[in-house]
């Protein structure tokens, strides 16, 4: 069977301790589902906790490359049909879907991780300022590098990654106003193999290391292999992306991740479950930001500790509006 | 007599291939431990209002897809470039109608020629690289594909708007008053969701156009004749090199049409979630429909049925839907393969009338064909 | 007397073809030696410094070998007479027969383990277009479909749940050894470094030679070698090309037409499976969904831009790899310096025309070779968009100008049935 | 038959090469061969004649392993043996040459040689030793690493005699293979021919070109509708009694042929002048007229410009210049379309690449060449109706063998495909025919009515421009004939009084011009 069924009743039988809270939630994930070892693997690790904790009834469904919209509403209408409340959408691709089925059916609740533009009663928008963690380990980067020379590679050029280089340059920029950032993406809308390509992701970030850089950050997804590979193999360093990725990485390519631009959809999905759990349905925009510790970096692997206080007084100036981060290169 | 067979066979040989997809499908799911039972009665149900509604939005836009390269085909042309067309088409069109330079139905009418002139202009790079240059248009058009991607991704940054906050960009909105309105399917109680596209009725209007043009006028007649013999029709007066091009443009053009039901009947702006890989599909289908127009709404119906049926198989069975995936490539398969042995049973038939009528007083008499003796069913 | 009719229709004149075979062989040698020369050129003119690294040298040959795979297999398919668009699918296969093989029992049952998903492809492909006679286009796209389809079911059925994996990808797998020799590396980037002309960059690409040159990378060399001996000097290779010129000839000679066929169509799936196992396995080091990224059809692409020859598909595959891999590389600079190239070349040629009286091509092509070089003027990077533009770009020029004197095996794509002889 | 031959023919202690005994064969719905028997002698020429369809490539292909037969046996060299693929025949010593050439263009000559024969000698130096020691042994003067595509037919045909004696086959036959050959090639074939005689070889032949047949052959087997009618010798019958065995009743003289030639210029072609890529001259200033009423033959061996001079007036060669004017229009800037709007009808040599949509019905092949002009189309529009009404005047008139309308071209035998052509390049009433090859590879019956329409139509005022290879229908029904030679005008015949030897060495280049 489809691999979403078998993980999910693992979880959910290992579920001792929390009572059973008759609760089914659906997640709709986007392409790449559990497992991409990426951002819907931070969705999902949310979800295990809940079930851990609450002891729910979970159901898991991806996205398929290129999809309909339809198909994309279908998947929400399917989980409101089959009797799962709240729905959680992973991913701004279901933004018009959301907004589309979560009228169709006042009475159910959904959540949307990175889109606030869907605003209904029954509809929570899960939001990260995903550029004010980017700017930590640009920070960061800036901080460490010897050649004054960094790179960021993104997989797929949209808004959204965007994003993730803007907040990056302007912290290596903040570190270092003369420092040299090489940017690039592999692939573009509507290619979105550059999420799942580590050969050309590992390519990229070579011409980015031959070109002079020793620090590269990726925001790639499954493309970010590549990078740590090439890092690897020309002994310098990588930082990764929305999770701790040196706990989850190959032990091979581990030492060179540096940090990890940690952008924590977990959490977000786990307080919202939380709350619903505790018999309110949030709606309306929450903003995970560093000032709630949203996104932020980490410190796994020890390499960044010795520039710790440095990067902690950036992040405090970015929460007192000190500095402005933005959002769009 | 022959007529009658032949269309008893002709639906025979689809059939054959439904049953052996069927099969083949069931197989895979039984040695992978799977529910056989509950997937087919999932995906055998008859479809929800709603359900019906999503079906024949998605034939559509897979009817033009299947109509703009069975257009090529019909020439020998492979047309493998639908998706780059259709992609740049449908943003040149998204720009036209979001600008909103005219009025109302005004704006659409020019929203759609632009868009089929831009895809019949990207088409026909590759109709003049081979009509002048001969590099084969398998070729050009597969990079043709790649090109327009960057393309379409350098102009959309260039055009977008985007919405404070949004993490998706598009194109201005296409003005209510140009949108295509949708046709309600059933009684309004069903929701505001069993609606088609009203577009489709110019995607059926464009397969009676497919059909007049292909069988009834002198320029399909020349366009047929092109493709069974390139050397044949020079000696019969048609201009090969004219006919590359306007074949690849009129392919493209109608590649243009297939972001449209899309674009005025639901997205309204071209973005990063656009529907993409359609024109691979539109292969599947035109092969399918044997480049017939009602052949090609059929295989359309049938791969938008099993794809809307297949997209609840994970939260309600437990399996990946992609295992329709499988399904339609057997039947791509299996249906040429049942159209072969049909067609091999009605030429070996053609065969001995002609044979009869070659030499009437053969002394066999009737016919008594005896097929074991045949070459065909041995090889 | 100004009607022109289909280049395809007729003709071709004999004389060009019979030239052509008097080429000596030393051609390549020559050929080669000339790009690297100019490139090195190109570099000093324009500072573009990426062009000939030994980085690029050895992303290069990462990104050639899948499409040249791919294209070996096309080459294996089509000069059989079967034209095999499913390459594609096969190296799909091939991606998930690595992944889940080598992740499994280690990176050599890996290998296998991708050829032979591959070959089931072939075989797939094999019944559907020798046995029963379908359509090579239609196997080949409904083939393209089934494995997509059926390694994203696989996968999920497979790698979920498994640490590391999921439904969309493999754990990492483990990868075939790689030769290098530090030393000789080392000293090779010292003769690099002093960037003396055209002895810099010979010292590049053989210090991208001995630096971490995977196994794979060798076998697959040895197997366009392979293919050509076996192809065109051997007995069985004679029969295997005759079944693609001329079936019936082939058969009223005593060739086992459909065995041959049958046998270059499992072997054309085994290297584009192959192709799919060097992405999964040495390119990267998992498989993943969608990893294949159209290299299929690019390998289809090269092998006919390679003139169905063994040489040519592995310059064209070359080209391919190269330029996509300046452009993920340092692409702005790089890429813009290949304007250069492009604008002079094209002047040259329409200088070329004029001497030869073909005024209307000398002057669209001058023009566009001036219209390239004002861009190059104007412009210090190319913008990333474009970058990712330039391998597509560059072979549909290189086609635009060369395409006539391809010449593709007589009887391929034909349907053939057994005793058509006569 | 001047020469000795080591045994005499017809002498019924001669070793049996081949003898078949009771051949049938039955595709559905025909018996292709019912009951053959033949005997063939070592050291002889076997000729097997027949009408078109019937039987004789079949029961040559039985005999050469590509198709089983469905009775009867088959035994060479005095052995019985089964035959089931070509390999088995060339086991047993039968070699074959198709009435189709079965080349592959791409390869060289010794790479076509050796193929499927490579344990022999290899692929290489030594096998290239052995196809130049046979080629110098039979004077067959083939050059082993040229490409097959560069030859001409009868080089091509050479080729294909060398690759059976490579295999070292002591049967041969030889499927129609005088077809596209000119008279001087066809003696060196058949020199060629009594040289494998000499060496005991036995040759089976099958031609239409009866005159020849009772020139070369030993025996001949007469079959018809399948089975074997009798086995004559030369010397016993003519030709006209030949082919009367062959339709099995008599065969109706052809009319005698009355000029009806005007003085009025119909056609008239000067300077025209082609060169091809590497700038050779395939037609240079090529000036001739042709009369109302009048058929100008062109005489060549093929590959002297003919292709090139058909394909010139009718448009369909780029880069050709000269004027080419029809009554008073000047067709040079036409395109072929407009051209044959203007009147021309183009019956092609080669009927299966530019005369037919091989898988289209017939009716859509009606109009195909026609698709601007009533009755099939108005307008833009084709008019399928009428379309078809028009087919079966054709079928009628031409005496085309089909069921109906609606069967694809390619199921018709080549007799009455090219009918077909022919019925629909006359309709509409064209001022000029340029028919290449008008009946070659037709039987003597279908070929006499084909002569008949072309005769008839010319004392309507059409002119012809009739290329052929064969020289009797070339002096039969033109008024007038020229010689091409290397792309040139070389000399213009009176047929009344010019015998085929007489233009074939004009043809070469060895006589001088009238
Ligand atoms: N493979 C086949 N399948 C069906 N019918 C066939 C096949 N081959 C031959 N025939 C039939 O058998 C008959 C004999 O054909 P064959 O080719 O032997 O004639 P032929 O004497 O060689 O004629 P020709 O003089 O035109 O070459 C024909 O009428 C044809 O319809
Ligand atoms: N493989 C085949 N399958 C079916 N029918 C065949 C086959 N081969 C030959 N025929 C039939 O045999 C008949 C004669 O074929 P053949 O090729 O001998 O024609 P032909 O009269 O010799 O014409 P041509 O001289 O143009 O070759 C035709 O009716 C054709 O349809
Ligand atoms: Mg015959
Ligand atoms: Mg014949």
């Amino acid at each position: 069977g489809g691999g979403g069924d078998d993980t999910a009743s693992d979880g959910g039988s290992d579920s001792e301790g929390g009572s059973d809270s008759g609760l089914k939630v659906g997640l709709a994930y986007d392409v790449g589902g559990r497992g991409d070892q990426s951002f819907n693997d931070s969705a999902a690790a949310g979800l295990d906790q809940a079930i851990e904790e609450y002891g729910i009834d979970p159901q898991e469904s991806a996205a398929e490359d290129g999809e309909s919209e339809s198909a994309r509403e279908e998947r929400l209408r399917t989980f409101v049909d089959a009797g799962y409340d709240p729905i959680i959408a992973v991913g701004f691709a279901y933004e018009a879907a959301v907004a589309k089925v979560a009228e169709e059916f006042p009475d159910s609740h959904f959540a949307i991780i990175d889109s606030e533009t869907v605003e209904a009663d029954n509809v929570a928008n899960l939001v990260f300022a995903e550029e004010e963690g980017s700017f930590l380990v640009g920070a960061a980067a800036a901080l460490k590098t010897e050649t004054d020379n960094v790179g960021f590679v993104g997989g797929v050029e949209t808004p959204l990654i965007q994003k993730f280089e803007a907040g990056y340059i302007a912290g290596a920029e903040a570190v270092n106003p003369d420092i040299e950032v090489q940017s690039t993406y592999l692939t573009q809308i509507p290619d979105f193999s550059g999420f799942a390509d580590p050969a050309r992701g590992k390519t990229a970030a070579e011409g980015m290391f031959d070109g002079g850089a020793d620090i590269v950050y990726h925001a790639a997804g499954g493309s970010g292999g590549g990078v740590f590979e090439a890092a690897a193999e020309s002994d310098n360093l990588a930082i990764g992306v929305d999770s701790d990725q040196y706990e989850t990485a190959d032990p091979s390519v581990q030492d060179v991740i540096m940090t990890s631009m940690l952008k924590n959809i977990d959490v977000a999905v786990f307080e919202y479950l939380t709350a619903v759990n505790d018999g309110e349905f949030p709606s309306g925009i929450t903003r995970y930001d560093l000032s709630v510790d949203g996104v932020g970096y980490s410190t796994s692997g020890g390499q960044v500790d010795d520039i710790a206080d440095e990067l902690d007084e950036y992040k405090q100036q970015i929460i007192d509006g000190e500095v402005e981060v933005p959002s769009a290169p | 007599m022959t007529r009658v067979l032949r269309a008893l066979l002709g639906l025979l040989a689809p059939l054959l291939a439904l049953v052996a997809a069927f099969v083949i499908t069931s197989l895979v799911l039984i040695s992978a431990g799977d529910p056989v039972g509950e997937v087919w009665s999932e995906i055998l149900q008859v479809p929800e209002t709603r359900n019906v509604a999503n079906i024949v939005n998605q034939a559509c836009v897979l009817y033009l897809s299947g109509l703009a390269v069975a257009v090529a085909f019909r020439m020998n042309l492979f047309n493998i470039g639908v998706d780059g067309q259709y992609r740049i088409a449908a943003f040149v069109g998204a720009v036209v109608a979001g600008e909103a330079w005219l009025p109302g139905y005004l704006n659409t009418a020019l929203a759609i020629v632009c868009a089929m002139a831009v895809g019949a202009l990207w088409a026909g790079i590759a109709g003049v690289l081979r009509a002048t240059r001969g590099v084969s248009e398998v070729i050009s058009t597969i990079m043709l594909n790649f090109i327009s991607t960057s393309v379409v991704a350098y102009l959309l940054r260039e055009a977008a708007v985007r919405e404070e906050g949004s993490n998706t960009i598009g194109t201005k909105e296409i003005p209510e008053g140009s949108r295509i309105g949708p046709i309600p399917l059933a009684a309004a109680d069903s929701g505001p969701t069993a609606e088609i596209y009203g577009f489709v009725v110019l995607a059926v209007l464009a397969g009676v156009a497919y059909w007049f043009v292909m069988s009834r006028t002198r320029f399909g007649f020349d366009l047929r004749a092109t493709g069974q013999s390139t050397t044949a029709a020079v000696a019969s007066g048609i201009n090969v090199r004219r006919m590359t091009i306007i074949t690849m443009m009129l392919s493209g053009a109608v590649a243009g049409l297939v972001g449209l039901p899309i674009l005025f009947g639901e997205a309204y702006s071209y973005g990063s979630t656009f529907q993409s890989g359609l024109g691979f599909a539109g292969i599947a289908i035109a092969l399918l429909g044997r480049n017939n127009p009602v052949g090609i709404a059929l295989a359309a119906l049938l791969f938008a049925f099993l794809e809307e049926q297949s997209n609840p198989l994970q939260i309600l069975v437990g399996v990946s839907p992609e295992i329709v995936a499988i399904t339609q490539g057997v039947i791509v398969l299996t249906v040429v393969i049942s159209y072969e042995v049909v067609r091999r049973f009605l030429t070996r038939r053609e065969q001995s009338r002609v044979a009869k009528a070659e030499r009437p007083a053969d002394p066999a008499g009737p016919a008594d064909p005896a097929p074991t003796q045949d070459q065909e069913a041995r090889a | 007397m100004s009607v022109v009719t289909d280049p395809v229709a007729t003709a071709p004149a004999p004389s060009s073809r019979s030239q052509r075979r008097l080429r000596p062989a030393y051609w390549w040698i020559l050929g080669i030696v000339g790009f690297i020369a100019l490139l090195s050129l190109l570099e000093r003119v324009t500072g573009a410094d990426d062009l000939t690294s030994a980085g690029t040298v050895g992303a290069t040959l990462i990104a050639t070998m899948p499409i040249m795979l791919a294209a070996l297999g096309g080459l294996w398919a089509e000069r059989a007479g079967v034209v095999n668009i499913g390459l594609e699918g096969m190296m799909i296969l091939g991606t998930f027969g690595a992944g889940f093989f080598a992740f499994t029992y280690g990176p050599w049952i890996g290998v296998a383990g991708s050829i032979a998903l591959g070959m089931v492809g072939g075989l797939v492909h094999a019944l559907a277009t020798v046995v029963f006679g379908v359509d090579h286009i239609i196997s080949g796209v409904a083939i393209n479909i089934i494995a997509l389809g059926a390694v994203q079911y696989l996968a999920a059925l497979t790698f979920s749940g498994v640490e590391g994996g999921g439904p969309t990808q493999s754990p990492k797998i483990g990868d075939v050894p790689t030769i290098s020799f530090p030393a000789l590396g080392d000293r090779l980037g010292e003769v690099e470094d002093n960037n003396w002309f055209f002895v810099s960059e010979l010292a590049a690409i053989a210090r991208a030679l001995v630096t971490n040159l995977s196994v794979l990378v060798l076998i697959s060399l040895a197997l366009v070698v392979l293919s050509y001996v076996v192809l065109w000097r051997t007995a069985f290779g004679l029969r295997l090309r005759s079944c693609g010129e001329s079936p019936a000839a082939a058969e009223s000679l005593g060739v086992a037409v459909m065995r041959y066929k049958f046998i270059a169509v499992l072997i054309s799936g085994g290297l584009a499976g192959l192709a799919g196992g060097f992405l999964a396995m040495v390119a990267s080091s998992n498989y993943r969904e969608g990893q294949t990224g159209g290299r299929g059809y690019i390998g289809l692409a090269a092998m006919i831009f390679g003139n169905w020859r063994p040489g040519g598909l592995l310059a064209g595959s070359g080209l391919f790899g190269y330029t996509e891999t300046l452009g993920l590389r340092q692409g702005g600079t790089s890429v813009r310096a290949l304007l250069l190239l492009v604008s002079l070349l094209a002047i040259a040629f329409a200088i070329w025309q004029v001497r030869r009286t073909n005024f209307t091509t000398a002057a669209v092509v001058f023009v566009i070779g001036a219209a390239i070089g004002a861009v190059y003027l104007s412009i210090d990077q190319v913008p990333g968009d474009f970058t990712r533009m330039t391998p597509y770009v560059i072979t549909l020029l290189v086609l635009a100008f060369a395409s006539q004197r391809l010449r593709m095996p007589a009887a391929d794509g034909q349907v053939y049935r057994k005793g058509s002889a006569g | 038959m001047t020469e000795t031959s080591s045994t005499a023919p017809g002498d019924p202690s001669t070793p049996l090469a081949v003898r078949l005994r009771g051949i049938g064969k039955r595709f559905p719905g025909v018996i292709a061969n019912d009951d053959v028997n033949i005997d063939v002698r070592r050291g002889t020429i076997h000729a097997v004649v027949g009408e078109n369809g019937a039987g004789k490539s079949t029961l040559m292909k039985i005999l050469y392993g590509v198709q089983p037969p469905d009775s009867g046996t088959i035994e060479i060299g005095g052995s019985q043996v089964k035959l089931s693929s070509p390999a088995d025949a060339i086991k047993a010593g039968v070699g074959m040459v198709f009435q189709h050439f079965m080349l592959a263009d791409n390869l060289t000559v010794l790479e076509n040689v050796v193929l499927g024969a490579e344990k022999q000698h290899g692929i290489g130096r030594k096998a290239r030793a052995e196809v130049r020691r046979i080629s110098d042994a039979y004077g067959l003067g083939v050059d082993p690493d040229a490409l097959v595509e560069d030859l001409g037919v009868g080089a091509r045909q050479r080729v294909e005699i060398l690759k059976v004696l490579f295999r070292g086959a002591r049967t041969i036959i030889l499927d129609e293979p005088t077809a596209v050959l000119v008279p001087q090639e066809v003696d060196e074939l058949f020199g060629n021919l009594r040289e494998l005689k000499k060496e005991g070889l036995a040759v089976l032949f099958i031609s239409h070109k009866l005159d020849e047949v009772l020139s070369v052959a030993d025996e001949i087997t007469v079959i018809r509708r399948g089975t074997t009618v009798r086995t004559v010798v030369p010397a016993d019958v003519t030709s006209r009694q030949l082919a009367e065995l062959m339709v099995g009743s008599e065969l109706p003289s052809p009319g005698i042929s009355e000029k009806a030639t005007s003085t009025r210029v119909q056609l008239a072609v000067t300077g025209l002048t082609l060169h091809d890529a590497a700038g050779r001259a395939l037609l240079d200033d090529v000036t001739f007229e042709i009369r109302r009423g009048e058929i100008l033959g062109i005489a060549g061996v093929e590959g002297n410009g003919q292709a090139e001079l058909v394909e010139a007036v009718m448009g369909m060669r780029p880069g050709a210049t000269g004027s080419i004017v029809l009554t008073d229009q000047d067709l040079a800037p036409m395109s072929t379309l407009r051209r044959r709007e203007a009147g021309i009808g183009y019956i092609p040599e080669d009927r299966h690449r530019h005369g037919l949509l091989l898988d289209s019905p017939l009716w859509e092949n009606r109009v195909l060449g026609h698709q601007s002009r009533p009755p099939s189309a108005s307008g833009r529009l084709i008019k399928r109706g009428a379309a078809r009404a028009d087919t079966q005047r054709i079928i009628d008139a031409y005496d085309v063998r089909t069921p109906g309308t609606d069967v694809p071209a390619r199921a018709l035998s080549g007799g009455n495909q090219q009918k077909l052509i022919v019925g629909r390049e006359m309709s509409g009433d064209p001022i000029l025919l340029i028919a290449a090859h008008p009946t070659r590879g037709v039987d003597v019956g279908a070929q006499a009515a084909i002569w008949n329409h072309i005769r008839e139509a010319r004392a309507d005022g059409l002119s012809v421009l009739l290329i052929s290879a064969d020289l009797d229908e070339l002096i039969g029904l033109s008024d007038r004939i020229e010689v091409v030679l290397r792309g040139r005008l070389v000399g213009e015949f009176d047929p009344s009084d010019v015998t085929p030897e007489q233009l074939g060495s004009a043809m070469t280049g060895a006589g001088s011009a009238a």
